[in-house]
């Protein structure tokens, strides 16, 4: 049988000492987080969402200053006026950013606001202007805006609500709350919700027991009847800011027990991976194991609840004002707003007061498409 | 007069089911002039299909129907309707007259005798009533003295007048002194030996025969289909889930000219959801008669949804003294802002710095009217000097008046504060059931804020905030203004005087009053005391002329010492009618009591053209 | 396991104490009770003639003693005013909101309430399954964006709006019926086809509202954790083996992945009776949520607690299950070699 | 019937980067055998996944061929539409993965993922099936084919689970078979069994095997062919007679040259200091339930590590010896009675491990380190390999960040990786380059006491060669006692001081490897050494009667046969040599 094989040898000249060549893909010397950050990058998504939300936050300080109307401020005389265009030709003559400007007829037969706008008179937009009143950074009064409606007429990119506010403004104002006081809820309950959860997972015994006696305990509570006490117990002089922080962060002491669970129960499997073994005989202290062996494995599953929380913490307070619990005027967030346009009005008649929907839905694929490519950077498996 | 037939018994009265409608009737019908109200004759059938918001609310059905011993007409007079006739003596004797046989709704006959087994055995009954008889019985805590001469005749007489008697018996809630006996004994432990209502006891899971009795016996929300009535319609499904039916009561006593017995609808048709949905179920034309759910935010709504649903929006004016008021406690706990609440300056100032046609505007497209609490041009007792009396916009006079009371804005600063240092912040506690509310509270806060007060808001649900306002824990809460915008010198002024608790100016100071000094704490503002003097005055007060004078010297003291803040009233209260649907007012008052919503209109006149067509 | 199952059901009596104290407590926490604010809410709109009632049922279900007593009298410990009647002794207590027996007002709601949430979890998981392995296994792809986008409208629309939206274009386009889990008519009658596809056409628009939440949850959780397992050499082993693809998935990383999802599966129970509370006051079905709600609000403390308890009972029973479910998906757990802490 | 041509593998596309296999071409015909032998890392396991098609992600198949079948139904593998690839795959063309603890499915009992290939493949119904897998479960050798069947992976040794492996790709009687190191886990006698069942398949069927093995002695029995690589390249090939026995290649020349044997003669040990202990095992005993069913991992063992000795431990699979290593290591507990005793200095006082596992664990984890029988599990998934390497000195807070990296990169290249690598994670390595990580970061801390469990196992000789010179110097140098686990008994030769053989659970002989090899007295380590194969065709030991081994214990002759219900002690015949028998 031997004989029927051709003995081959390769052609090619060989040193015995000469070393195989690297067959690495990937450039070496590179640190791991530096490699991290390259997968990240090659998520396109991701990256752009990155950049809108890092343009969001970074613009946060300075909204009162970019947006034209403060967020209270009222024009009785618009209504539940449309959405309003700026316009840069008048009769074939450019003119610049303008607006026409636009008066209200009750309509007493479908009692609605018409507007109708006066496209004889083009009113140019004004440029760093005065407008109202506002506090820059919460510190110094300023009224230099970005830009201004030209006095006489209005400007009013996306219509105004039931009392004639401006709703575009009222979102970029808005963004303030709404992007920021729930983030605290979010960290407070993954905090806790780790932590425990982890050492519940990893320790078992009676760890694991108290763990699962207070989760279980917190989790048959009834929060219903909670919020109802509470919103009877916040004194009447906090302002509506400090007592939606300190719903956020109640709401995050609540509402570790799921994921303490789902941590506990994914550690118990993981627990027993011979890595972690070998941590532990290398002498690992607990925490290490927890934080450098366990979670990791467990980032993806973290990470996404993470961004699911992202909804709930923007829209959270609609639910908690079905409660009276939620924000209330003059404070303005995203949810406030979009708690007013919930009624047919809104979806029938006024179509533009639920705009607040569309920066939420932004924000919230953005953190979605953040955590992908987190997920992904993080994923040694994942291969662009 | 010939009684007909009622389409809908026909085939039972054939079978021989249910005796034939001359049988039915009461010897003595009430015969209704509709050509004398302006309306028009009807024909039989159809069901009115409406939705509330709660199953509590199935009292409806006694709403709707609005058969009372004697009740209020479209005037607000009030006239014998079970009764075939009243007889009044100073006020003080009462001789109700029955109609003869006059039945309930499941054939027995209606006597005396059911009103004997309300006073007797429940209202004195010390299982049933553990406080006693009911407080509009009793005057300076005595009962009356009770005779039943014969089946047809009751008669109360007290020591002392008791002009409250009859608006009671008329009230959107009636006090049923009248109860179908021969049914309730059944269940009550002096008829029914102990072994007969064991089994009934534990059927009903409840826990003796007294609980029993008061489950069964259910005489305004109906939830008792078993139980009869003498409203023209009567609870037939178990009044279970989310759907009621009421259907026609075939011994009513209320007939047309042309013996056509009432109602002319079938029935009811109700449907419990919740209270954002109705005015989509609204606008696709699944109600013929809904008011209930709807607010003045969604008249577009309603308007733009007309042609497909076959319905007219109307707007009814609501009948209250104010569609959102301000109360600033008098009695609020703090002394310091007491002193402050209680001197007239500031209740002025800050009237006198509300912008309410802005308001108006906003809230109510400027339908409703502007103006402090007081009662509605409707009512007799209107006048019309009394009506803008510190309730325009001015807000330098309001800063003055603020100014001469020390009020002082210290420099650099937006706000006011108090003689002893702290801030002037208002705190305006509301219970946050119309949205309404807090768009009026943003925009007072805005005026305000320009004459240097602080409007901070607080919600509370309804309970916690009554509870708190009886404890003096509240500032100042939002509410509506007097239940009733319409009075007439009969009707007892007590809202306006601090005799009770319930109200939100002085709630200790009425509870001094209610619990004759055990609890709470006594007057001690002139103003109060004076009214509290008039509103007794008036209670003896023997002739009308005296009783409308009084009533005028309280409306002035209200009007010119601001004790309730009014913003607008009259607000428009969509009423969506089905356009088959016909007697039904265009345009009335939208008021709880005297009027019980549609009740005062008399529901069972309204009447289909089409009855056969199906909804 | 056995031993484990009863080990665990002891622990739950204390535990169920401690909660049904808690509960009784936090009801209790607003001022008054429900007799009490009716009387005042009576009082102040002058109905006089209904005080009567209101002050017979306080006496009866002894409102006017102190909280410890009413506790003890409401578990049945504590004689009440007609001896013991109290949970123990199967007296679930009265609704003073609707009139009856609490036992009666959660028999009634009960049904639609697991009707409802049976269909909505229903709706999650076939949705949700098909959909977040997909997303996984083709992840970064239009399909896996596409459901992201879907998922997250869902998650980013307030859900009474959502209600709102669906149900009124709903309606309007397509005739599905706004609001009740039926067509009236059907009410109290008897079974039948008819019913059932009225019941099932109205569940429809419910059904989506409750169900999206948890559905797009439940595609980027599981996309997630699936992206985790897709590469490990076990799942080569059975590509090696020739099982197919779809059974590959569903069999192997699959049944890791679904390890947190089991883990929660004690917050599933509950949320089948509690979780749907406010869309389903919005959208007015008849399920226990609302009348918990309304029962909270106006403080019918024993209709509240008993739904609250049986709540919170659901809740244990589900950490029970889930914890067992647990070990039996997971070997290494159940047979766990390494003694610790 | 396989025929591969030119084929080449890479990892992603840049043309900068070389690829991982190139232009790798031999074929196999029906009932032959061919080995593919080579440099750890030179591609092997890559060519074979290239063949199923079933390349780790991002790998990508840039040129060449695989043909597979005869005839008219002659398929390219590598064109293949997925669906009909589908039924080729478990069916006709199995495949031994390498690492058997890691591709089995952690959730799933062994019965269960076995019986799944047959339930795909053929119409049987679930007895037979279940039949079917019992029986190739006693064929690869399990001792209870039923427990076997409702075991969990965790649940069995290292042995045990690489026999479910061959059992689960056999048990298809697949026309290719693939195996990846097949045997790597198996004691030597084991080896023989399974070297056996697959020749009677082949036999029976007319299986092709294509077989991957460090172990020249392997080849040389089984192979019919040679295929041998070096980095992505096939540098010679040939029948196993021609390439074996006159290698032209000069790395195949050293590959030979690196292959260790039994020597006729080994010198008689250098004498160690007498009685210094540093690790003693006294009457260890560990029982697993497993429901109902006890199993007796280990049954009263003493046993002792000298302090700079290395003292080896070879036995059956599924003796104990894994069980072993984890009870000096502290990962489990011994049963009630048994004592492990550490002496951390020479004269100082013995502390009993299993007392006071915390408060001495710390010390005792720095000092004592172990190299885990599956690297590829050991290795945490989610941390750079350079991470990996230096947690050991982060967690005992050893030197600077820059120091740790510099160490990282001297560990790497002592055993024979490259640093570059040191950002890659663990599963984009090689088997042997696993193994290496896991060494490396055993030797990160310079302990005192290594225990090692099959730490070559996957390595090539030369490499294997490598690794055992580092750690004699290591030895030398800072007088390191290792406890060293092996199924090869040519490597245990070179390394060892004494030798412990072991068999369900007991020590059955132990004396130092001069006097076991040349003259060993139980059947059991008889057997053991007859059945060790040697690179030479020429001297190729009877497999199918070393695969009896030592039969059972009732045929051993009489002084070594238990008697029945009973043990027998542990009997000292010369100093430094005892013997399980009868006194
Ligand atoms: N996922 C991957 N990403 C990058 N490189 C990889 C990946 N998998 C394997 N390699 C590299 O490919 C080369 C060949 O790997 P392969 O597993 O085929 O080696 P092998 O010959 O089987 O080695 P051993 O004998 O050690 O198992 C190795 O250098 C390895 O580092
Ligand atoms: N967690 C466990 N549960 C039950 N049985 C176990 C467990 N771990 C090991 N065993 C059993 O204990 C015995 C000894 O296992 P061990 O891993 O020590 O063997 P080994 O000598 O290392 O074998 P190999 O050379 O095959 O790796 C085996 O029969 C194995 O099935
Ligand atoms: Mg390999
Ligand atoms: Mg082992």
């Amino acid at each position: 049988m031997t004989g029927t094989w051709k003995h081959t040898v390769d052609p090619e000249p060989w040193s015995p000492d000469d070393e195989p060549p690297a067959a690495s893909t990937l450039d070496p010397g590179a640190s791991a987080g530096r490699l991290m950050f390259r997968r990240f990058l090659r998520h396109r998504l991701a990256v752009l969402a990155a950049l809108f939300l890092g343009f969001s936050y970074l613009s946060l300080p300075f909204v009162d200053f970019l947006v034209p109307y403060g967020a209270n401020e009222r024009d009785v005389e618009h209504l539940y006026a449309p959405p309003q265009g700026v316009h840069l030709v008048h009769e074939g003559r450019f003119v610049g950013p303008f607006v026409y400007p636009t008066t209200a007829q009750p309509d007493l037969k479908s009692y609605r606001w018409r507007y109708t706008a006066d496209t004889g008179r083009p009113m140019p937009l004004e440029f760093f202007c005065d407008g109202a009143p506002y506090r820059f950074l919460g510190l110094v009064e300023a009224r230099l805006r970005l830009v201004c409606p030209p006095p006489g007429a209005t400007l009013h990119l996306l219509g105004t609500d039931r009392l004639g506010r401006d709703i575009l403004s009222r979102l970029a104002i808005g963004a303030k709350l709404s992007l920021t006081v729930g983030l605290l809820g979010i960290a407070v309950s993954f905090g806790i919700g780790i932590t425990l959860g982890g050492i519940a997972g990893y320790f078992g015994g009676w760890a694991d027991w108290t763990v699962q006696r207070v989760s279980e305990i917190l989790k048959s509570l009834p929060e219903l009847p909670l919020w109802l006490a509470l919103s009877a117990a916040v004194p009447a002089h906090w302002s509506p800011v400090t007592v939606f922080l300190c719903i956020s962060v109640i709401l995050g002491l609540l509402d570790w027990p799921s994921l303490a669970r789902a941590v506990r129960s994914r550690f118990l499997a993981l627990r027993e991976e011979d890595f972690v073994m070998a941590a532990e005989l290398m002498g690992a202290s607990p925490g290490r194991i927890i934080r450098r062996h366990l979670l990791p494995n467990f980032a993806s599953h973290l990470l996404a609840s993470a961004t699911l929380s992202i909804p709930s913490m923007i829209l959270g307070e609609t639910a908690l004002s079905f409660l009276g619990l939620g924000l209330r005027p003059p404070a303005t967030s995203w949810g406030v707003m979009l708690n007013d346009a919930q009624n047919l009005m809104a979806v029938e008649s006024y179509p533009w007061v639920l705009s607040p929907m569309l920066p939420v839905m932004l924000v919230v694929l953005s953190f979605n498409f953040l955590g992908d490519g987190l997920r992904d950077a993080l994923d040694p498996y994942h291969h662009a | 007069f010939t009684p007909r037939e009622t389409p809908l018994y026909e085939e039972e009265v054939t079978y021989g089911l249910m005796p034939p409608v001359a049988r039915r009737m009461p010897e003595e019908p009430l015969v209704v002039d509709l050509a004398a109200k302006g309306r028009s004759l009807g024909k039989p059938g159809g069901w009115i299909r409406t939705f509330i918001t709660q199953r509590r609310n199935s009292r409806l059905a006694v709403l709707y129907g609005y058969a009372r011993l004697v009740g209020y007409d479209e005037r607000r007079e009030i006239v014998p309707d079970l009764l075939k006739s009243v007889e009044v003596v100073e006020e003080r004797e009462f001789t109700l007259r029955l109609r003869r046989g006059h039945r309930w709704s499941d054939g027995a006959p209606f006597t005396s005798e059911d009103i004997r087994y309300w006073w007797e055995d429940i209202a004195n009954n010390p299982m049933l009533s553990p406080s006693g008889p009911p407080r509009f019985m009793l005057v300076n805590g005595q009962p009356p003295q009770v005779e039943f001469p014969d089946a047809q005749t009751v008669r109360f007489r007290w020591a002392e007048q008791n002009p409250d008697f009859l608006p009671t018996l008329a009230a959107a809630r009636p006090p049923f002194i009248y109860r179908p006996s021969h049914y309730l004994k059944r269940f009550h432990a002096r008829y029914t030996p102990e072994e007969a209502l064991a089994p009934l006891i534990a059927k009903h899971k409840v826990r003796n025969w007294a609980a029993l009795h008061n489950a069964l016996d259910d005489m305004f929300r109906m939830e008792n289909p078993a139980e009869p009535t003498l409203q023209p319609w009567m609870a037939v499904s178990k009044g279970s889930g989310t759907h009621l039916l009421f259907q026609r009561n075939p011994y009513y006593h209320r007939f047309d000219a042309n013996g056509v017995q009432l109602p002319y609808a079938d029935g009811l048709d109700v449907t419990v959801i919740s209270g954002g949905l109705i005015p989509a179920q609204v606008a696709t034309g699944k109600a013929d008669l809904q008011a209930e759910g709807l607010s003045f935010t969604q008249v577009p709504v309603l308007v733009s949804g007309e042609e497909g649903g076959g319905y007219a929006t109307r707007l009814w004016p609501s009948g209250k003294g104010a569609e959102i008021a301000l109360y600033p406690n008098l009695n609020y706990n703090d002394p310091g802002w007491r002193a402050v609440l209680q001197d007239l300056r500031f209740r002025r100032a800050l009237s006198l710095a509300i912008d309410r046609r802005i308001i108006n505007r906003s809230l109510y497209f400027g339908l409703a009217r502007e103006g402090g609490v007081g009662v509605l041009p409707m009512s007799s007792l209107y006048k019309p000097e009394r009506h803008g009396r510190w309730a325009g916009y001015d807000p330098e006079q309001a800063g003055a008046l603020l100014d001469e009371m020390g009020l002082r804005r210290p420099r650099g600063e937006l706000y006011r504060t108090l003689p002893d240092g702290r801030p002037l912040d208002v705190i305006v506690e509301t219970a946050e059931e119309r949205p309404e509310v807090t768009d009026a509270l943003q925009l007072i806060a805005e005026t305000w804020r320009d004459i240097g007060v602080r409007l901070l808001v607080r919600t509370a649900d309804r309970d916690v905030l009554r509870n708190r306002v009886y404890a003096g824990q509240v500032m100042m809460a939002v509410w509506s203004g007097w239940d009733n915008g319409v009075p007439e010198p009969e009707s007892n002024p007590m809202e306006l005087a601090p005799m009770m608790q319930e109200s939100f100016c002085w709630p200790k100071w009425g509870q001094h009053y209610q619990t004759s000094g055990k609890a709470g704490e006594p007057v001690t503002m002139t103003v109060a005391a004076r009214l509290l003097e008039l509103a007794r005055a008036w209670r003896y007060a023997g002739s009308e002329a005296e009783r409308r004078a009084i009533w005028e010297r309280m409306l002035d003291i209200h009007a010119d010492n601001v004790l309730v803040i009014g913003l607008v009233a009259e607000a428009p209260q969509p009423v969506v009618v089905s356009r088959r649907l016909r007697n039904v007012p265009e345009r009335a008052l939208w008021l709880w009591d005297p009027g019980a919503y549609f009740g005062i209109y008399r529901p069972d006149e309204f009447f289909f053209i089409d009855p056969d067509k199906k909804g | 396991m056995l031993r484990y199952i009863l080990r665990r059901l002891c622990i739950m009596v204390p535990t169920l104490i401690v909660v049904s104290m808690l509960i009784f407590v936090v009801i209790n926490l607003p001022p008054g009770d429900y007799l009490s604010n009716q009387i005042a809410e009576l009082r102040a709109t002058g109905q006089e003639s209904g005080l009567a009632k209101a002050e017979f049922l306080r006496h009866e279900y002894a409102l006017d003693r102190p909280i410890h007593e009413q506790y003890l009298i409401w578990i049945g410990v504590w004689p009440g005013p007609s001896g013991f009647n109290g949970l123990l002794q199967g007296d679930l207590g009265w609704s003073f909101e609707f009139g009856k027996p609490v036992a009666e007002v959660v028999g009634e709601t009960l049904w639609f309430t697991v009707i409802l949430n049976f269909a909505a979890v229903l709706f999650v998981y076939l949705v949700s399954f098909p959909l977040g392995a997909l997303a996984a296994i083709r992840a970064n792809s239009w399909v896996d964006y596409l459901a992201a986008a879907v998922g997250y409208v869902g998650l980013a629309t307030p859900n009474f709006l959502l209600a709102l939206i669906l149900l009124y274009y709903g309606q309007k386009w397509l005739g599905l019926p706004i609001g009740g889990l039926m067509d009236p008519r059907y009410e109290n009658q008897p079974m039948s086809w008819d019913k059932i596809l009225s019941v099932l056409h109205h569940l429809i628009v419910p059904t989506i509202v409750i169900g999206l939440h948890g559905t797009a949850a439940m595609v980027r959780r599981l996309r997630a954790n699936l992206l985790d397992e897709l590469g490990k050499p076990y799942v080569v082993t059975a590509q090696a083996k020739g099982v197919p693809p779809v059974r590959r998935l569903v069999k192997y990383p699959l049944r890791m992945a679904l390890n947190p999802f089991v883990s929660d599966i004690g917050s599933l129970l509950p949320s089948l009776v509690s979780g749907s509370v406010l869309i389903s006051v919005v959208l007015s079905l008849p399920t226990i949520g609302p009348a918990l709600l309304e029962a909270l609000r106006s403080q019918d403390q024993f209709l509240a607690g008993f739904i609250l308890l049986f709540i919170s009972i659901l809740v244990l029973v589900g950490m029970l299950v889930s914890d067992i479910l647990l070990a039996l998906l997971d070997p290494r757990i159940r047979l766990s070699r390494r003694p610790r802490g | 019937m396989l025929k591969v041509e030119n084929l080449s593998i890479r990892f992603g596309r840049s043309p900068a980067l070389r690829p991982v296999v190139d232009g790798v071409g031999f074929s196999i015909d029906a009932g032959q055998s061919v080995a593919l032998v080579g440099e750890s890392g030179s591609g092997k396991t890559l060519t074979c996944r290239s063949i199923l098609r079933i390349l780790p992600r991002g790998a990508e198949v840039c040129g060449g061929s695989i043909l597979f079948g005869d005839g008219a139904d002659r398929v390219d593998l590598l064109t293949l539409p997925s669906s009909r690839l589908q039924a080729i795959r478990g069916s006709r063309i199995a495949m031994i993965f390498q690492e058997p603890m890691s591709a089995l499915s952690p959730l799933h009992s062994i019965g269960e993922q076995t019986m799944e290939v047959l339930r795909l493949h053929g119409s049987v119904s679930r007895r037979g099936a279940k039949e079917e897998c019992l029986r190739m479960f006693e064929r690869v050798g399990f001792p209870d084919p039923g427990r076997a069947f409702r075991s969990y992976p965790f649940q069995l040794s290292g042995g045990l689970r690489q026999r479910a492996m061959i059992a689960m790709a056999m048990v298809g009687h697949p026309r290719l078979l693939i195996a990846d190191e097949p045997t790597t886990a198996l004691d030597v006698t084991l080896q023989a069994q399974v070297l056996s069942l697959i020749k009677d398949l082949q036999a029976e069927s007319g299986m092709a095997v294509l077989l991957v093995t460090h172990d020249l002695g392997v080849v040389a029995n089984m192979a019919d062919a040679v295929v041998v690589m070096r980095g992505g390249r096939v540098m010679e090939s040939g029948g196993c007679a021609d390439v074996l026995g006159a290698p032209l290649h000069p790395y195949t020349r050293r590959l030979m040259a690196a292959a260790p044997t039994i020597p006729e003669q080994l010198p008689r040990c250098r004498p160690l200091p007498v009685e210094d202990w540093i690790l003693e095992f006294h009457n260890v005993a560990k029982t697993f339930e497993r429901g109902e069913a006890r199993v007796k991992a280990l049954d009263g063992v003493d046993l002792s590590v000298r302090r700079g000795e290395t003292l080896a431990i070879v036995g059956e699979s599924g003796s104990g010896k894994t069980t072993l290593a984890r009870i000096a290591m502290l990962a489990d507990l011994p049963d009630a009675g048994g004592r492990v005793l550490f002496r951390p200095d020479r004269h100082g006082t013995a502390i009993d491990l299993t007392g006071q596992a915390a408060a001495v664990g710390c010390g005792y984890r720095r000092f004592a380190q172990m190299v885990f029988q599956d690297p590829y599990a050991s290795l945490s998934p989610r941390m750079s390999v350079g991470e990996i390497i230096a947690e050991p000195l982060a967690i005992h807070r050893i030197g600077t960040a820059v120091d740790r990296r510099r160490r990282v990169r001297r560990l790497m290249e002592q055993v024979g990786l490259d640093p570059a690598w040191a950002c890659r994670y663990p599963h984009a390595f090689s088997g042997g380059q696993r193994q290496r990580i896991s060494i490396a970061r055993a030797l990160a801390l310079d302990p005192m006491l290594l225990i090692c469990d099959e730490p070559t196992s996957a390595l090539d000789v030369s490499v294997q060669a490598q690794v055992l010179d580092l750690l004699e110097e290591i030895k030398a140098r800072l007088g390191l006692s290792l406890m060293f686990i092996s199924h090869d008994l040519a490597v245990v030769a070179r390394l060892a001081n004494r030798v412990a053989v072991m068999r369900a659970g007991q020590v059955v002989e132990q004396a130092p490897p001069s006097v076991l090899f040349s003259a060993p007295l139980h059947p059991y380590t008889r057997a053991l050494i007859a059945a060790s194969p040697t690179p030479d065709v020429r001297r190729c030991i009877d497999i199918r009667t070393v695969a009896l081994g030592a039969g059972k214990p009732d045929l051993w002759p009489e002084p070594f046969r238990p008697p029945a219900g009973g043990g027998l002690p542990l009997v000292q015949v010369a100093p430094d040599h005892f013997v399980r028998r009868a006194a």
